[in-house]
């Protein structure tokens, strides 16, 4: 199992915070893992649409192409406004 | 070094964190702090009120590490990070980073160098109410070149 | 840029001196601080305590200057300055300054510079009392260097 | 009639916070001053010794080659050690 996480505008958009499912067969890395998620269609294609999407493995901020497997944390979020 | 990071929805008191760091330790001759306040006024929009949102454990995790490089590269004694989250209003306090050292330059650059790093890295968003509704705050390009700035400098 | 300086034998609270400075203006989402302490040592020797003489007048005016010098070169809110004078302790506070500004790159800046300039300009000297009496402080080259920095970068 | 001051450890050398005096013939820069000062001999002698010497005029800090006129106030002392 997988974890998957959403934050700021694209919580919002996709409609969920967080969601628990089995890492997708043939999904190796967070890009193929978003075009699983985009796939569903839908409040999904804000994952396709979003401008600068960012993402993080086990809470740390990586590129798109890092490579996943079973277990792991990964969120989508905006650019980062804090400070 | 020693270093400390919060993240907390309570007010925070600059002094008291500044006395708290310094504490039992007259080495340090030189202490830098930057508090960040919410504005009333984003690019000509009033802001009536804000929401910060995080991600529970990655900011702690990213704050922390954001500590420890600063201490890698400058000579400091002791470094304080708090970000406040939830709802905040216009002169609120939003964040605090203070940075204990032997010597003022040191202090002053791992300071600016933990904000710059914090406002791109550290998975904080805020959403403004203005009077048109309530809006995600775009993140700057200024903020991105300020961190550019750094790793052309010292490769962080 | 509204700024105040003081000169005086009393100790200071850095979060009192940052509300005064913030107060009624919600521009300000940046304020930088500086806060010098007395160190209980100076190049390898103890330092028990440390008097702290003066040119009266002559600081009120040089740190106004320089005050209204950093609000000319940076998009400046507000300076506070504040300068301790008299018998001081190792870990008392020497001196403050709080900068605040719509951006937190100016705030810095002229922090920084506000004391660069006031370690070199301003007339104030230390006498410190170690194991073996009580010497002058010597200037540093270092702090001449810091001040040098900001000639060559920005013509001050 | 001019003030002249010292501060620090030239104030402890000369053994005097401050004089006034009127402003001897001949004399028309701070330099000059200093060398009337250092003729006296004695203490005196401080002001010709001091490493970096630093001079204000009228609570400014300037050269030591700068003009002086009757009621000015000028001030000899060491590099300041403030902050």
């Amino acid at each position: 199992m997988i974890t998957v996480m959403f934050f700021a505008g694209l919580r919002e958009a996709v409609g969920t915070s967080s969601e628990t499912l089995a890492l997708p067969a043939g999904v190796s890395s967070i890009a193929a893992l978003r075009d699983h998620l985009v796939a569903r269609g839908g409040q999904w294609q804000a994952l396709a649409t979003a401008k600068n999407l960012r993402a993080a493995l086990n809470q740390d901020m990586v590129a798109l192409d890092s490579a996943i497997k079973d277990g792991d944390e990964i969120a989508f979020f905006p650019p980062v406004t804090g400070g | 070094m020693q270093h400390s990071v919060s993240v907390q929805e309570a007010d925070f008191d600059l002094s008291a964190e500044v006395k708290a760091l310094t504490a039992g330790n007259n080495l340090a001759g030189a202490v830098a702090s930057f508090v960040g306040l919410v504005r009333d006024n984003n690019d000509g929009t009033g802001v009536a009120d804000m929401t910060l949102e995080h991600y529970p454990g990655m900011t702690e995790k990213a704050l922390d590490e954001i500590a420890i490089k600063a201490g890698e590269r400058w000579e400091l004694l002791g470094v304080r990070i708090i970000h406040r989250v939830g709802h905040l209003m216009p002169g609120d306090q939003i964040v605090l980073v203070v940075v204990s050292s032997p010597h003022r330059g040191n202090s002053f650059a791992a300071c600016e160098f933990i904000m710059d790093y914090l406002k791109t890295q550290a998975p904080f968003w805020k959403k403004e109410t203005t009077a048109e509704g309530s809006r995600w705050v775009d993140a700057r390009v200024s903020d991105d070149e300020a961190m550019a700035k750094w790793r052309d400098q010292i490769g962080m």
